[in-house]
């Protein structure tokens, strides 16, 4: 039974890693790889932890096991929130289908300071990007 | 969080009970400990602790299906031949305030596929979140506010 | 595994001096980073690589399960990494500073210690 | 007494760290500093004292068995290194006091400097190679740091050549440990002499192979031809004390390593190895010297000078035989002895005549004559002339040379040590003889509380370079008595892995 | 098949699948944030290396490592970010 | 830089990290771990701190000044090493005290030269990421 | 003896201190030295002369086989006389000439250093022992041609003598430790035994040459001559004593020393007669040449050297004698000639002969002594210089080989030496009187009471040569033969060939002393010392060596890290490259690889991260590469059972990487320098290198061997450890020291980091910030030495 769920565990795990890993590559701009591998990793590593949990069945284990994961959940998002952040001070372009970039211009380039914008009222109409 | 103490004893005196250090088995003596406590205090004045407990694993579940399902559907669009992508960074008003809040929702925002976390304007009034596919921005931003949003509101607010 | 592993030691260490034979101060610091990652590799594969066996001695017991990787050069390279690291982070500031000097990270403009003499005479020496 | 192996490392080390933990209180750490050092040269003569009545000594550290624990030996040729380390860090020592400028006291100066001397007693006292190396890179780094103390743009140029090819030598050495290992399955020296000599567990071929790697990597570290070159490109630009102690010892330690590994474990095939040597000691000496001739600035004409007498050094180890090995230790006393009081008086000579630059000073034989002698008997003494330190070791290995028909490499130390008379009368020539360029310069006073610390110690290495040359006799007898033991390790191995052995 | 198995031949070769794409980000950017998400990538795919080659090993010891790769780690992401975006 | 996110969770974080160098270093001597790991770390603990808010935060946060930190980390290892010695015994010939303890194991001087380690890795790392963040 | 010669060093020790403390009394107190030496070496006259040899010997360095012996025989009792004798006329000679000179004190601390150590020369009875002596004599002298060290000059002319004669001496000394190997001893009292050994050698020719080339170089034989005219910046005291009476004839008493060893060959006649008949010639030709007074007189001591090492060639009973007469002869005429040249300078401020004459009133005790002298060196009887010459003629004359040859130079020769001394003793005093710079008065006491003495002796001697022939020149004889001979000397040996050569010797000397102008024009023209001189060799030489020296240094040390490294990782490919080829048993070496697909994976990894760092054009994209390639190698760590190494890794690459980010993005982006044919032997010489280690690695790896350390380890890491993470257990107690050297690197490396970024050069500071700092050093309660200095320049 536990052979069962650890295989199945890691088969899960194993799948969103390819997928983080896939994603990273095959994504256009920066911000869509992040989203893509941000997530499926924090998944992908997550359900092999618990395999590994499940696997060896001690309380030890199981405890470092799910420490990482929650470490992982604490820190990934933040991590990706950072990276974005520095990627729209450095200038990266967003992919050219991208809808709308509200974010673009606020910004303060000198002091770092990101202004509050009241969000549109109407969803845009064009498909132009933004930035 | 007193509570969660005594619980967590109760859950490690089943474990010295029945002499069985298992994950299952201090689980069990968790939910165990936990059912006894809602039954011995019910009489007591009404702690948070009781209502929190459902709500927090009502929302564990919600990000794990959320979590999963979300996860699938980038699988798929990583996996179609043509990426069909319509991202946008979207502002989104805020209605928490706390640090421990924003973190939270800015964490679960970013966790559920589709959607990442950007950053917050210093004044805490705005959201900016990046997303895959967006159909119609006010139904983003309503989706958010009613999903995570409330949900953090209620659980640290 | 070990002739893979030999190939992979050969291109760190080519990479390596490669790295450090260039013009550029960032390069060379960068360059002794992955000699030291060669160095390291190339002891730990000569001692004999044994998949997934770590020295370690389960609860309960007083010796590790026959067959177990070689404690030693384990605890050689770690010796070596923690060294490496205070090295090359003592390099890299080094680095940094020479480069605020010199006012160039090209090292054929950093020379200022030994320049050829060109406008030495011969046999001025003394008298 | 066992403490006595163990005391040239814990003093240097405790006086560091209280250097350290006194790091506001320059008085302090400048007290601490003094009796630091002359705690460490205390230990070192006993250490010595020890060794010569008892024999070699060696203690297993943690109290593992050897050749599973690391080992800490001291033979004599080890004993004495030790000595001139704990001579060296006691004259430096009180030269620093009259020579370091306040900032650098107040950034770690000290502490630096008893580290230092912990690394370089570490390396001659371990009997364990992997041992070696850590000592090694403590000595390394904590000459890294002194070398660029300070920040002056040319420090860090010197600093940034000096770095970069010793982390290449380092990398090679630790390369090297690590395939010895692979194939002795030992790093206790003792241990490995034994295997190499039995030749059952290393094909002979490999261990020469390996008898290569080491030669580059501590050929490097010792300033062997054509590896130097981070020397000259280094040694003159942190201020003069530093340089006369890394002059004193830095590359000492290389050639110690290269005598150690070439004396007790790579003595298998003499023909190949130590041929190789004298060549190398030939080509050494000379472009050393050569390098030397053409220098104007005192410090880079001296540096060039610690080339070519390591030259002479690996002559000795390369004639391998008793006379040679002596001749060779003797060699390395009087040349750390000479070279570093030669390197202190350019100090003197800077701060009285201005300048390093011969072009730029005279005048200083008729301005202070007393410095004209401390200067001309250390000098006389690096070129060899009698009675002097330096003409013991030259007569010694000339004799080595020809006993052993290797006329060649005697031609050129014969040559060498003209073209060293020649650099040496060329600062005396033009230091002192010469009037100064400006007729007016006025020959700055020493200070009286910078006197003492500044001649003290050129005045004991003088006395010493003399005392070594005139009163020979005990000096080269217990080098003779090193070299026996260098010569023929049994003894050694005997005494680090017992009677079994 | 056993679980160790799976472990050995089906899941390391998929995620050192994952591995491969995840450095051929890193090396083709174009951007440094771009190579930067490969490297944090990189790591959390190595997490699950570990934690699969424990089971495929039976050797618990190594789900030590792991922990320490997700905790130390981040350090080098935040650095990054910070840093690229001081540049700017 | 000041981003909220960064800034609330190290406060959760700070306490991890320290948490689990303490747990690396004491159970190093059974499980992989040790002096080193552990004091790595705890100081990117702290550089994370650093990062998050700034160099002064940090230096407050810490009790002692990180080169205190490493005279005392030195002076931790060199003294376990020191013990044997007064008994005659060669130097860093361990001491047991032979009740094991949950998660430590037995106490004895290797276990302080680990602390020694980790506090002299601790003050190293610190000193060097202090100076270069004072640096910018 | 041991007492004479080491008393020389102790009183020369407080001579500069005597100076300073009785200026006036300090030369007439320090000349009680060698009067009493001169006295004490008298008094061994007569026992000398009945055949006794008294020898001493101290232990000196046994475990070199040296002794601090010495040994007296007539031979060295000769030369012990003229040192200490003439020693103390130039002592007190010099106390007058040299008295305002301020540096007099050390002028006597050198002489007397000097006069040590050339009696130890001549005294030694070890080999070695000489040497060192000898050695001394070579450095005082340098310091003493150096004396007027203001005057490029003088250290250039120093720097000459002492490299002809301390690089002549090198070559004696390979000489005469290849002779004590030979021989069997260092002995020299006992080396005329091992004579047939020593010349039967393999290796007598080497030793012959090279100690003759030793003692050419001392006695200033052709081609090494040329050091000792230009060594006449010395302060003529010193010209006298060194460079005529004493150090020049080391090389002369060497030879005498070691002819029984090394004497009688082919070889050795052909040498030494050839050269000194060559240097004989060649200085008497040059003498008359010159203008300056101590040139012509030195020209004329190498031609007087000449006949020495000449006669000594020879050999023989007579030769011998001969040689011996000349010396003593020779030694006590040129020091009273050299001395008279100092007078003259002294007093008319030029030793131009063309601008002297007609002093004789003027300096009438010196023109006395100057006619004597002279007389003596020209062969007049019936001073001591015509008996010497007498013998000259009659050795060559029967000589044993080529008489006539011989002969004929000797006559060539000494009739130029007669004009040379008519230069000397008559120019400057008769004729008319020329205007001088200076306006000349007689020279004090003290500096003629000394050349009056030699002078003196000059007559004495010649008119009767028995007492120098019966306690000098036959003992010294007898020591030189190694045996008894018969040695007589007598100023009138009646009416023979020889003198009929002595005469015409005269003659044509005085026909060429007066025609001298004519045939000077026509000499001149010749310009035989420049053109042939080997002097201009020596310059040649130090010119080349220092152009040599330049390029050397500028193409090895030439500035470029990039040099330097590529140059040491081609040697170790070489020199381990070839080592591996020829000793290594490769067979081993090339094997198929076995693997799993996941470690290919990581391998491609590595490989492909490694080609991306070095192609990297970011430096943060090199960065994350570089990233990369340790987070997989911590991996690979992982997949063969390291994890403590593994976590350490990864600990240790994010901190770096951390490090890096931190450090390098300060500095300037990634631009390529270099050429394409630059990267290309670049990327050959790395590639080599790097092929070569994976070659060490296959050879290696191929047998696999248990280590044998590792079972102890493991057997006692619980037990005896109380650990079961072994490779922990042997970081912290194993071997714990390796652990106790690495925190300590960790230390100083922190340390260094913070100062380098803390501690600036001060120049790079705002001026208000100096200022303080120069306060605040003023403050201090410790005496700073270089308080406010920059420490970038600080010594
Ligand atoms: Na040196
Ligand atoms: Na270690």
């Amino acid at each position: 039974m536990t052979d069962v769920i650890t295989a199945a565990l890691m088969i899960v795990g194993a799948f969103f890693m390819v997928m983080a890993g896939l994603g990273v590559l095959r994504m256009p701009d920066l911000f869509l790889r992040m989203s893509a591998s941000s997530k499926a990793s924090t998944l992908g590593s997550g359900a092999l932890l618990l395999a590994v949990a499940v696997h060896f069945g001690s309380v030890g284990v199981t405890t470092r096991a799910v420490a990482t994961i929650v470490f992982l959940l604490l820190t990934t998002p933040i991590a990706a929130h950072m990276l974005g952040r520095a990627g729209y001070f450095v200038g990266v372009k967003l992919v050219e289908t991208t809808v709308i970039d509200e974010l673009a211009g606020q910004y303060d380039l000198r002091s770092h300071r990101l202004r509050s914008k009241q969000p549109a009222t109407a969803p845009p109409e064009s498909d132009q990007p933004q930035v | 969080m007193n509570t969660l103490l005594l619980n967590t004893l109760l859950a490690l005196s089943w474990i010295a009970l029945t002499g069985t250090f298992t994950p299952a088995n201090l689980l069990f003596g968790f939910v165990l400990g936990y059912g006894l406590l809602a039954f011995t205090q019910r009489l007591l004045p009404p702690s948070r602790y009781f209502t929190m407990v459902p709500r927090v694993i009502a929302f564990v579940l919600l990000f794990l299906a959320e979590l999963i399902q979300a996860n699938l559907r980038v699988a798929f669009s990583v996996l179609s031949p043509r990426l069909d992508l319509r991202p946008a960074v979207v502002a989104i008003p805020l209605s928490v305030r706390s640090d421990p809040a924003i973190t939270l929702l800015a964490n679960l925002i970013t966790l559920t596929p589709g959607t990442l976390y950007l950053d917050v304007s210093e004044d805490r009034q705005v959201m900016y979140v990046h997303t895959i596919h967006v159909h119609d921005l006010e139904q983003f931003r309503q989706g958010i506010k009613n999903g995570f949003e409330r949900r953090v509101k209620e659980l640290l607010e | 595994m070990e002739v893979v592993l030999a190939v992979i030691i050969g291109a760190l260490y080519a990479a390596g001096l490669y790295m450090m034979m260039r013009r550029s101060l960032a390069k060379v610091v960068i360059g002794l980073s992955l000699l030291s990652y060669a160095a390291n590799l190339l002891i730990f594969t000569v001692n004999g690589v044994m998949r997934g066996r770590p020295p370690l001695v389960p609860e309960g017991a007083v010796r590790p399960v026959e067959p177990f990787a070689d404690p030693l050069p384990q605890a050689l390279i770690l010796t070596a990494i923690v060294i490496g690291f205070g090295v090359q982070a003592f390099a890299l500031v080094l680095f940094k500073r020479a480069y605020q000097a010199a006012g160039t990270d090209d090292l054929d403009q950093i020379r200022s210690t030994e320049l050829p003499k060109k406008s030495r005479k011969a046999g001025q020496a003394q008298g | 007494m066992t403490l006595l192996l163990l005391l040239p490392l814990l003093i240097p080390f405790l006086t560091a760290v209280t250097a350290l933990l006194a790091w506001h209180n320059r008085l302090l750490q400048r007290r601490i500093n003094v009796v630091g050092a002359a705690l460490h040269l205390a230990a070192a003569l006993g250490l010595l004292v020890w060794v010569s009545r008892e024999g070699i000594q060696a203690v297993q550290i943690g109290n593992w068995p050897a050749p599973f624990g690391i080992t800490l030996v001291a033979d004599l040729f080890s004993a004495i290194m030790v000595v001139m380390t704990g001579l060296m860090g006691l004259t430096v020592a009180i030269y620093s006091l009259g020579s370091i400028d306040a900032r650098r006291e107040s950034f770690g100066y000290y502490a630096l400097l008893h580290t230092l001397l912990m690394g370089v007693s570490g390396a001659f006292l371990t009997g364990d190679i992997f041992n070696l190396y850590v000592w090694f890179e403590v000595m390394l780094i904590t000459s890294f740091v002194l070398m660029a103390l300070g920040g002056s743009q040319e420090q860090l140029e010197g600093a940034l050549k000096y770095v970069t090819i010793n982390l290449l030598s380092s990398a090679l050495f630790l390369a090297s440990v690590g395939i010895l290992y692979s194939v002795t399955g030992t790093l206790n020296m003792a241990d490995l002499a034994r295997q190499i000599q039995a030749g059952d567990t290393v094909a002979p071929g490999l261990a020469t192979v390996l008898g290569m790697m080491f030669l580059v990597a501590f050929g490097i570290k010792a300033g062997l031809f054509p590896l130097f070159f981070w020397l000259p490109a280094s040694y003159h630009t942190p201020p003069i004390a530093i340089t006369a102690l890394f002059s004193g010892l830095l590359t000492k330690v290389g050639v110690y390593a290269l005598v150690r590994i070439f004396t007790l474990i790579f003595v298998h095939d003499i023909a190949y190895t130590h041929t190789l040597l004298l060549i190398i000691a030939g080509l050494t000496m000379v472009t050393g010297v050569l390098g030397a001739v053409a220098q104007m600035e005192v410090r880079r004409l001296l540096s060039f000078h610690i080339i070519s007498q390591i030259g002479y050094l690996l002559m000795g180890l390369g004639l391998y035989t008793a006379l040679s090995l002596a001749g060779m230790i003797f060699f390395m006393a009087h040349v750390i002895i000479a070279k570093s009081a030669l390197f202190l008086v350019s100090g003197v000579i800077r701060r009285q005549a201005g300048s390093y630059h011969l072009k730029e000073v005279g005048g200083l034989y008729r301005a202070n004559p007393a410095l004209a002698a401390l200067f001309f008997v250390p000098a006389m003494a690096l070129a060899g002339l009698p009675p002097l330190s330096g003409f013991w070791a030259k007569l010694a290995l000339v004799r080595a040379g020809l006993e052993t028909e290797d006329y060649a490499i005697v031609a050129v130390s014969l040559a060498v040590s003209l073209l060293t008379l020649f650099s040496m009368t060329k600062i005396w020539a033009e230091a002192f003889w010469k009037d100064h360029p400006q007729p007016e310069h006025p020959f700055a006073r020493l200070a009286p509380q910078t006197r003492r610390p500044l001649l003290l110690p050129v005045v004991s290495l003088a006395a010493l370079t003399v005392i070594l040359g005139v009163a020979a006799e005990p000096f080269f007898a217990l080098a003779t008595d090193a070299a026996a033991q260098l010569l023929d390790p049994s003894a050694y191995i005997q005494a680090v892995l017992g009677g079994g052995a | 098949m056993n679980v160790s198995d799976l472990a050995l031949y089906g899941i390391l070769p998929a995620l050192m699948l994952a591995i491969l794409l995840t450095v051929a980000r890193l090396l083709r950017g174009p951007s440094l944030p771009d190579r930067v998400v490969a490297l944090d990538l990189l790591t959390t795919l190595g997490i699950g290396v570990i934690a699969t080659y424990a089971i495929a090993t039976g050797q618990a010891a190594f789900l030590d490592v792991a922990i320490a790769t997700a905790l130390i780690s981040f350090l080098g992401t935040v650095a990054f970010a910070y840093y690229i975006e001081r540049t700017v | 830089m000041d981003s909220l996110v960064l800034r609330t969770a190290i406060r959760y974080l700070l306490p991890l990290l320290l948490l689990f160098s303490v747990f690396a270093l004491l159970r190093g001597h059974n499980e992989p771990g040790g002096g080193f790991v552990g004091g790595l770390v705890a100081s990117s603990a702290f550089a994370l701190y650093t990062l998050a808010f700034d160099v002064q935060r940090a230096r407050q946060l810490l009790p002692v000044t990180p080169r205190r930190l490493i005279g005392l980390g030195l002076l931790v290892a060199v003294f376990s090493g020191l013990i044997s010695v007064l008994a005659g015994d060669p130097f860093m010939t361990a001491r047991w005290d032979n009740r094991p303890l949950p998660v430590v194991g037995k106490l004895g001087t290797p276990l302080l030269f680990d602390v020694g380690v980790y506090l002299t890795v601790v003050g190293v790392v610190l000193t060097i990421i202090f100076a270069l963040a004072e640096e910018e | 003896m041991t007492i004479a010669v080491l008393s020389g060093f102790g009183v020369a020790l407080t001579a500069p201190w005597l100076q300073g403390r009785l200026p006036r009394r300090a030369g007439w107190l320090l000349i009680l030295l060698p009067l009493a030496l001169t006295a004490w070496f008298a008094a061994q006259l007569p026992r000398v002369a009945e055949g006794t040899t008294l020898a001493e010997s101290v232990s000196w360095i046994p475990s070199l086989g040296i002794d601090l012996a010495f040994y007296l025989d007539g031979l060295s009792l000769t030369f012990a006389l003229l040192i200490s004798g003439i020693g103390a006329v130039v002592l007190l000679y010099a106390s007058a000439y040299l008295a305002d000179d301020p540096l007099l004190g050390r002028f006597y601390l050198y002489l007397l250093v000097f006069m040590a150590s050339m009696l130890g020369t001549v005294l030694a009875d070890n080999l070695i022992t000489l040497f060192v002596f000898w050695e001394l004599t070579s450095i005082s002298s340098y310091l003493l041609i150096g004396f007027k060290h203001s005057y490029g000059t003088s250290r250039a002319a120093a720097l000459q003598a002492l490299l002809v004669t301390g690089g002549g001496g090198l070559a004696m000394l390979a000489g005469l430790v290849l002779l004590g190997q030979v021989a069997g001893t260092s002995n020299l009292s006992s080396l005329a035994a091992s004579g047939e050994r020593v010349r039967a050698s393999d290796l007598y020719p080497a030793i012959l040459g090279l100690v003759l080339v030793g003692a050419f170089a001392k006695s200033a034989q052709f081609p090494f001559h040329f050091w000792l005219p230009n060594a006449m910046e010395a302060p003529t005291p010193v010209s006298a004593y060194l460079h005529s009476a004493t150090m020049v004839k080391a090389g002369v008493y060497l030879l005498a020393r070691l002819s029984p060893a090394l004497g009688g060959t082919v070889e050795w006649q052909g040498l030494v007669i050839g050269v000194g008949a060559a240097t004989m010639v060649l200085g008497a030709y040059l003498a008359w040449q010159q203008v300056d007074l101590k040139r012509i007189l030195a020209y004329s001591t190498i031609s007087a050297l000449g006949i020495l090492v000449l006669l000594l060639g020879v050999g023989g009973a007579l030769a011998t004698k001969a040689a011996l007469t000349v010396l003593v002869a020779h030694s006590l005429y040129k020091g009273a000639l050299f001395l008279v040249a100092g007078a003259l300078d002294h007093e008319t401020g030029t030793r131009d002969v063309t601008q002297l004459g007609g002093l004789r009133r003027a300096m009438p005790i010196t023109g006395a002594v100057a006619l004597l002298a002279g007389a003596s060196m020209a062969g007049l009887p019936p001073l001591f210089g015509f008996v010497a010459k007498e013998v000259f003629y009659k050795a060559t004359y029967e000589a044993p080989d080529l008489p006539a040859l011989l002969t004929a130079l000797a006559v060539l020769s000494s009739v130029l030496t007669v004009v040379a001394a008519g230069l000397v003793a008559l120019k400057p005093f008769f004729g008319v009187r020329a205007h001088t710079p200076r306006h000349p008065h007689e020279a004090p006491l003290r500096m003629w009471l000394g050349p009056l003495f030699l002078a003196g002796l000059s007559v004495l001697l010649g008119v009767w040569p028995a007492l120098v022939a019966e306690y000098s020149v036959k003992p010294a004889t007898e020591a030189v033969l190694a045996g008894p001979a018969k040695v007589e000397l007598v100023l009138w040996p009646g009416v023979n060939p020889v003198l009929a050569l002595s005469l015409l010797t005269l003659a044509l000397g005085a026909g060429v002393y007066v025609f001298r102008h004519a045939l000077l024009a026509w000499a001149r023209r010749l310009d035989v010392g420049k053109r042939l001189g080997p002097e201009r060799g020596y310059g040649r030489a130090l010119d080349g060596l220092l152009r040599l020296a330049d390029w050397q240094t500028d193409l090895l040390q030439n500035g470029y890290l990039r040099f330097y490294l590529i140059t040491i990782v081609a040697v170790t490919v070489v020199l381990v490259g070839y080592t591996a080829l020829a000793e290594a048993d490769l067979s081993g070496a090339l094997r198929a690889p076995e693997m799993r697909v996941y470690e290919g994976a990581i391998a491609v990894v590595i490989l492909a991260a490694t080609y991306a760092v070095t192609r990297a054009h970011s430096r943060l994209a090199a960065v994350a590469a570089l990233g990369t390639v340790g987070y997989s190698v911590a991996l690979l760590y992982i997949l063969f059972g390291a994890p403590d190494l593994a976590m350490t890794q990864f600990a240790v690459e994010t901190l770096t990487v951390f490090l890096f980010v931190l450090v390098i993005y300060r500095l300037p982006r990634f631009a390529t320098l270099t050429s394409r044919m630059e990267r290309w032997r670049d990327a050959v010489i790395a590639l080599s290198a790097g092929a070569l280690m994976t070659l060490l690695v296959l050879i290696v790896t191929a047998d696999p061997s248990r280590a044998h350390v590792a079972s102890f380890f493991a057997e006692n890491s619980v037990t005896l450890a109380k650990g079961r993470n072994i490779v922990n257990v042997i970081l912290v107690d194993f071997r714990g020291l390796d652990t106790l050297g690495e925190i300590t690197v960790l230390a100083v490396a922190a340390a260094g980091v913070f100062a380098l970024l803390k501690l600036r050069p001060a120049q790079a500071r705002a001026p208000e910030a100096r200022a303080e700092r120069a306060r605040t050093a003023e403050l201090q309660a410790v005496p700073t030495a270089e308080a406010g200095a920059d420490p970038g320049s600080g010594d």
